[in-house]
């Protein structure tokens, strides 16, 4: 797991260096539905956005409010701060208001050298594909300007295969985890999903086939309480130590720093051979973001599956505090679980705060007591 | 056979010893900055007022802030949460009850028990201190009243003030305006009372709070509270004929005595 | 010339005697729901005190959230006036003054008239006030006037992540149960106040040079991070920073002229 | 047990609004005060200030035109016609253009409650917190879907969802409805696209809501009838202009509390009668005053504008107080829309321009864009420089993460293109408990008294030798 943690330990990891220094360049994104595909058919390296629970906000709260997520604050206090310098470029993406607000300004305060802004709709409706596929081919367009490479259909479609080998290969990391005795932690599964948005796509898949070996025969302790997390962008390995610790596994998840960034997403398309259509078809119809504003049966069905497949003895739903995306859903969400007999502990916590991490073991210690993990 | 609760919050520490199930010594202190401290005294109180070393105890559980580091110093031989052992302990006060709210120094919660006392379902307050302990310790002191003296006071207003605000914050500066502008100590008290009724009933209604009520936890004592509480959910408080303080410490000990293998 | 000026503010109330032209006596006490009664009483000792007659006091000006109820008073003056007026006349090379009170943050903009430019506050909330720091003085048991020496013997500050007071309490509990020696956590706490100061300061964003007032700007480990994080000079308010409103009341005309 | 929601807020307020029909003519102080007298504090006092003195006429007008709106909504029912539910950002002409189908305005429900109704917003808001949604939802339109949560109120037949794209909140609690009660919602997504392609895809939307709406009614979108409310339409849109003119006099002779009336003009009474005599009336007072050179204070100290949201649950204590200090409330973003004629020739003509109309509605123009802070801050430099306002406002409506987000920005580009100072306050449009009135009128006095009227007051620091600068001694 090592070689895992380790490229999480810095946001500039040893992988990207190398990718730099041969010249390559590195493009920041947040958002799951957006098409690494094309980016890295252009042969520039998609890199994941992220804070990993960054607690300080002071430069970002001269812009943001405290009324915005403190995920978006921390992302934009590291944007601020420099620890993004290593970027060649950005990807704004309408994921939700706030991420907005965060991009424009980054965007006004510095301004870096590739800004784009790709617009996701929040539909499935065929006019809505019709428009995000064009707003594809506009992002194509923008890269090979900016970067003044061409993206040939052979290199986006050499791209799209390999991804859906990455996906394949974390999906089947699922499965091991859903053991008895899982193969690893839920903040282990966590840091493999992390990675993958941290290093070249080529290294990501040689990473993912050591790890499986190394898997293979790996086992963590019979899991008193076999716990499924989803919700709000979490990004947190501390947030998944501090559940874990007090006595549960967590056995699955559908965050989009987890689940939701690879299994939807090898979904079939009638993309018709126009590949920018296929994705569009892709990436909106495997999205199980909460930003979709008529697919809620589709979420639901995501976490039941889940729960299912991961025989999961109930479901924490975390909310970043000021996330209206989750505030509602979660609440939909806990609603239907709970009639199918699914116990569920909705959780509003502040990202980022250690501090809140000790006001919820409280809570979750009593969940575990609840169904029968602590007593 | 003894059996021993120790409940540590952010304001006060709480012992309970039962032998067997029946109630031998109870004591009551301020929190200390240090939890290991408030515990071994509270520990230490209720043995020496049973004469017996705290060896003899057979199985302790530590519950509220302090419960983890108790439990690792080895004063205690599992914790659990202050909501279940607020819930367990006044389902066994009255076993009819199925919900408690239970405010306490920094926190308030709703807890549902079903008819076993185990947890069914429970809601926290995440974000605001209004409906807490604390934030009557406050009003408290910038009334200058006594803790125990408010609700009290409380009852004896004729006209109530009405607090346009829910942040402590706020309230606080109310308060001193309302003093600054010559209203009656008593007014304001009930005033303060209804605030923090206003911010409790709204965290009960997440669990849909049945008929069989009580509430636990140092404010429970406020009869202000408690009376404005019940106008707010409709509902009559059950009097649980014990301290509300000590109902968390009482939970923990009669969980210990249930795992701890009493007969 | 000797006037007389009056801050009640929601934590703590200030009274300043000014001369023609320096602080001739001052006194703060703790803001009570009596304070209003108080007060005549307390401005004869202040006189008192500083040898002048109660009569002789061209006028007594008043500000504060409680100022407004002071008996006696030729004229209130809100806080952001008052504590322009006083940097404009104590430290008239500041264009920003950060006016930490007990229960909010003003970052004002002010000429070196001591007009007031423009302003922007904090949310309504204690983060970062001087509330914060009372509510972490009783958790922690330490007397407030102890915390900045406490903070100087920080050896490894704890950071306290949480903004809200409710959670920073709680934290600073566990920090506690987790044997983090006091210092530490309070110089902790101090950075974080230091930390959302600085970020009310950048909403003021074309100052060039700052100072600090009001009560928190008494914790030089408050200060201390404020000046760290805000890339601004520094100009130290000459008198006790804590009075500044309140030498702002003494120092405007008495005549209600205008009042807006 | 959950809150005790007694009665749904379109009830409450048909009994309430039912009052004003005991008012013979114009009625007087009296008439007004006896008939309101029995009603708890606050609903009075702003129910008696829609009916003040200075726009008694207009207000009389506005509260009837709102009372048949709502009894409409009730009777539709009756006669088997299908209750509609609309975000404030949509044209309800396009409902009020089907013969089977009556709009009710989710935000304007809501601030019918907060204003008039006894107890305000509270109980409803409370319901929403009891389903253990989080308490920085938007009190806009939770209030409003909390009275149809809880089962006391009307359901509407079908819930138009336009804020995809604009607002999260707005989109999510239609869902929640949607989700909830079972209804149908029609999705209108703003497609966060400037370029032509994005107004194209946006037409192709609407007319999809066209064909469900269609399929609902049971009724074709029929020519001549879109004809009748797009001529009404248009002629709202010239009446709204020529007040737009009165607002850039000085004083301003139109009284703060217009604004408050032309919110729900545009969001519930665009295209009918109703709305047409309600800016003729206001017209008509503004003119008045003007001539006879009336304004509600001495003098016109400040002309402010709301950049966003102002505060709608104390219009006695905020429009009015505000008049009274001389204060213009030029406009806010709910005030301030810009519609356009619409070409009435065929149907393909008329339905466009209703489209440009959704697509330029508050908030669409400056959230659903490709950036929040450019349109914004163009819209707000644009109106600061043609109303001539002093000073701007952020209300800081808390739930409202858009504008929270980019405010920051407006501030900084405000005072770089308009010289326009703007204060930043906190609170909540429509729930009182969150910022009491009382907070917001001393923070009110404090930025203007200091930034915008301080240079012209006389007093004055008194004039004394400055200290000798002391030792930069450390701070104690």
């Amino acid at each position: 797991m090592d070689y895992i943690n380790d490229i999480n330990q810095t946001f500039e990891n040893k992988h990207v260096r190398a990718f730099r220094e041969a010249g390559g360049k590195v493009v920041g994104f947040t958002c799951v539905f957006t098409p690494v595909e094309l980016l890295d058919a252009a042969g520039v390296m998609p890199y994941r956005i992220k804070a990993l629970g960054h607690p300080e906000t002071d430069l970002a709260d001269g812009r943001l409010s405290r009324f915005n997520c403190r995920f978006c604050r921390s992302c934009l206090q590291l944007g601020l701060d420099g620890t993004y310098d290593f970027l060649d470029g950005i990807l704004e993406s309408n994921g939700c208001d706030q991420l907005r607000g965060m991009y424009e300004n980054w965007e006004y305060a510095s301004a870096p050298g590739f800004f784009h802004y790709l617009k996701a709709p929040h539909q499935l409706h065929p006019d809505a594909l019709d428009h995000y596929a064009l707003e594809l081919a506009r992002l194509r367009t923008a890269l090979e300007q900016h970067f003044g490479v061409t993206i040939t259909d052979d290199r986006l479609r050499d791209s799209m295969v390999r991804h859906r080998r990455i996906r394949a290969k974390l999906v089947a990391l699922d499965r091991l985890r859903e053991q008895e005795r899982p193969a690893m932690t839920g903040s282990e599964a966590l840091q493999v999903v992390l990675a993958g948005g941290a290093v070249p796509a080529s290294v990501y898949e040689e990473l993912l086939d050591r790890l499986a070996a190394d898997l293979a025969h790996r086992h963590v302790d019979r899991p008193r309480v076999r716990l499924l997390l989803g919700g709000a962008a979490t990004d947190e390995p501390a947030l998944f130590e501090a559940i874990e610790d007090v006595g549960a596994t967590v056995v699955a998840d559908t965050f989009c720093f987890g689940a939701r960034s690879y299994g939807p997403l090898l979904c079939e398309t009638k993309g018709a051979g126009d590949l920018l259509r296929t994705l569009a078809e892709i990436y909106l119809g495997g999205s199980r973001c909460p930003r979709m504003f008529d697919e809620f049966d589709g979420r639901l069905a995501f976490v039941t599956e889940a729960v299912a497949e991961a025989r999961a003895d109930g479901v924490i739903l975390v909310n970043n505090k000021f996330c209206d995306l989750h505030g509602f859903d979660n609440v939909l969400l806990r609603m239907r679980l709970e009639e199918q007999g699914v116990p569920v502990l909705a959780l509003e916590k502040e990202y980022g705060s250690p501090a809140d991490h000790g006001r919820m073991r409280t809570r979750v210690q009593a969940f575990l007591e609840r169904i029968g993990g602590g007593r | 056979m003894y059996f021993a609760g120790i409940d540590v919050g952010s304001l006060t520490a709480e012992a309970i010893l039962l032998d067997g199930s029946r109630v031998v010594a109870s004591a009551t202190r301020a929190a200390r900055a240090n939890p290991l401290e408030s515990a071994r005294e509270v520990l230490g109180e209720v043995c020496r007022a049973r004469g017996i070393a705290p060896g003899e105890v057979r199985h302790t559980i530590s519950t509220g802030y302090g419960r983890e580091a108790i439990c690792a110093e080895g004063l205690a031989e599992e914790n659990l949460s202050e909501i279940s052992c607020h819930g367990y302990g006044a389902w066994c006060l009255v076993p009819r009850v199925r919900t408690i709210i239970d405010i306490g120094g920094q926190d308030a919660k709703a807890i549902v028990v079903d008819a076993d006392g185990g947890l069914d379902r429970f809601a926290m307050n995440d974000k605001c201190a209004a409906g807490t302990g604390h934030f009557l310790e406050h009003m408290g002191r910038t009334l200058e009243v006594e803790l125990g003296e408010l609700g009290r006071l409380a009852q004896s207003a004729r006209r109530p003030v009405h607090m346009t605000s829910r942040c402590t914050i706020f309230v606080e500066t109310e308060v001193l305006h309302f003093l600054q502008r010559g209203h009656c100590r008593a007014d304001i008290a009930a005033g303060v009372a209804d605030a923090l009724a206003e911010r409790v009933a709204a965290l009960a209604r997440r669990v849909h709070p049945s008929r069989e009520l009580a509430m636990t936890g140092g404010v429970a004592k406020n009869v202000a509270v408690r009376r404005e509480v019940e106008r707010r959910l409709g509902l009559p408080l059950v009097d649980l004929r014990f301290d509300p303080q000590l109902v968390g410490a009482y939970g923990a000990a009669r969980l210990a005595a249930q795992r701890g293998g009493n007969p | 010339m000797i006037s007389a000026g009056i801050d009640v503010g929601a934590t703590f109330t200030k009274l300043v005697l000014l001369g023609e032209d320096r602080l001739l006596a001052s006194q703060v006490v703790r803001t009570t729901g009596r304070v209003t009664e108080e007060l005549p009483g307390l401005l004869e000792a202040l006189c008192g005190e500083a040898g002048v007659d109660r009569s002789v006091l061209a006028y007594v000006g008043a500000t504060g959230t409680g100022g407004t109820q002071v008996v006696g008073a030729d004229f209130y003056e809100d806080e952001l006036t008052c504590v322009g007026a006083a940097v404009g006349y104590f430290a008239p090379d500041a264009e920003l003054a950060l006016q930490l009170g007990g229960q909010s943050i003003a970052a004002v903009r002010v000429n070196g008239e001591g007009e007031v430019i423009s302003f922007s506050r904090n949310d309504k909330c204690a983060a970062g006030t001087g509330r914060f720091l009372e509510m972490m003085s009783q958790r922690l048991h330490q007397p407030l006037a102890q915390l900045d020496a406490l903070a100087a013997q920080a050896t490894a500050p704890q950071d306290v992540s949480s903004q809200c007071v409710v959670f920073a309490e709680s934290e600073a509990i566990s920090h506690i149960n987790s044997g983090v020696p006091v210092p530490d956590i309070v110089a902790g706490i101090c950075a974080s106040i230091g930390r959302i100061v600085a970020s009310q300061g950048r909403r003021a964003r074309d100052a060039r040079r700052f100072t600090v007032t009001g009560g928190v700007a008494c914790f030089e480990s408050v200060v201390r991070v404020v000046r760290q994080r805000l890339a601004l000079d520094f100009v130290p308010f000459p008198e006790n920073p804590q009075l500044a409103a309140a030498l702002g009341a003494a120092l405007l005309e008495g005549d209600d002229g205008g009042q807006a | 047990m959950t809150v005790d929601v007694h009665a749904g807020i379109l009830d409450r307020g048909l009994k309430l609004f039912g009052l004003i029909d005991k008012l013979v003519g114009v009625p007087s102080d009296e008439e007004i005060e006896g008939l309101f007298s029995l009603l708890p504090p606050d609903s009075r006092e702003n129910l008696t200030a829609l009916l003040a003195p200075e726009l008694r006429e207009a207000g009389l007008v506005f509260l009837n035109a709102i009372k048949q709106w709502m009894f409409d909504a009730r009777d539709a029912r009756a006669l088997g016609k299908k209750i509609v539910l609309v975000p404030f950002n949509f044209p309800p002409d396009l409902v009020h253009a089907f013969d089977n189908a009556v709009p009710l305005t989710t935000e304007v429900l809501t601030t019918i409650a907060a204003l008039a109704l006894p107890g305000g917003a509270g109980r409803y808001w409370d319901f929403m917190q009891s389903l253990g949604l989080p308490d920085h939802i938007c009190s806009a339109n939770s209030v409003e879907i909390a009275s149809l949560l809880s089962g006391k109120d009307f359901l509407p037949d079908a819930i138009i969802s336009a804020a995809p794209g604009a607002c999260d909140a707005n989109s999510k609690v239609h869902e929640f409805l949607s989700q909830y009660q079972s209804i149908p919602q029609f999705l209108l997504e703003v497609p966060v696209d400037d370029t032509p392609e994005g107004k194209v895809v946006y037409g192709k939307y609407f007319r999809t809501l066209i064909r469900q709406l269609e399929e609902l009614t049971g009724e074709r979108l029929n020519e001549d009838r879109l004809r009748g409310v797009v001529e009404r339409s248009n002629r709202c849109t010239e009446l709204y202009w020529e007040l737009f003119e009165y607002r850039k006099m000085r004083p301003c002779p139109l009284p703060n509390l217009f604004n408050l009336f032309l919110a729900p003009v545009r969001f519930c009474l665009w295209g009918t009668e109703a709305g047409i005599r309600t800016l003729e009336m206001m017209l008509e007072t503004g003119e008045r005053r003007r001539a006879a050179g009336l304004y509600t204070a001495e003098q016109e100290q400040c002309r402010v504008l709301w950049v966003y949201t102002s505060y709608y649950f104390d219009v006695q204590q905020l429009h009015r107080w505000m008049g009274k200090k001389g204060w213009s409330f030029l406009a806010d973003v709910l005030s301030l829309y810009l519609p356009q004629p619409i070409d009435p020739s065929t149907w393909d003509t008329m339905v466009d321009g209703l489209v440009t109309a959704a697509w330029e509605y508050p908030m669409n123009r400056q959230m659903g864009t490709a950036s929040m802070s450019r349109a914004w801050v163009s819209d707000m430099v644009w109106a600061a420089r043609e109303l001539g306002a002093d000073c701007a406002i952020h209300c800081g409506h808390d739930a409202c993460k858009q504008s929270w987000s980019v405010v920051s920005i407006l501030e900084e580009e405000l005072m770089k293109q308009a010289q326009v100072p703007l204060l930043v306050l906190h609170g909540d449009s429509w729930m009182k408990t969150t910022t009491p009135i009382t907070v917001i009128q001393q923070e009110l006095e404090e930025f203007i008294g200091n930034v915008v009227l301080g240079a012209k007051r006389s007093r004055r620091m008194v004039r004394r030798q400055r200290p000798a600068a002391k030792a930069a001694d450390p701070v104690t």
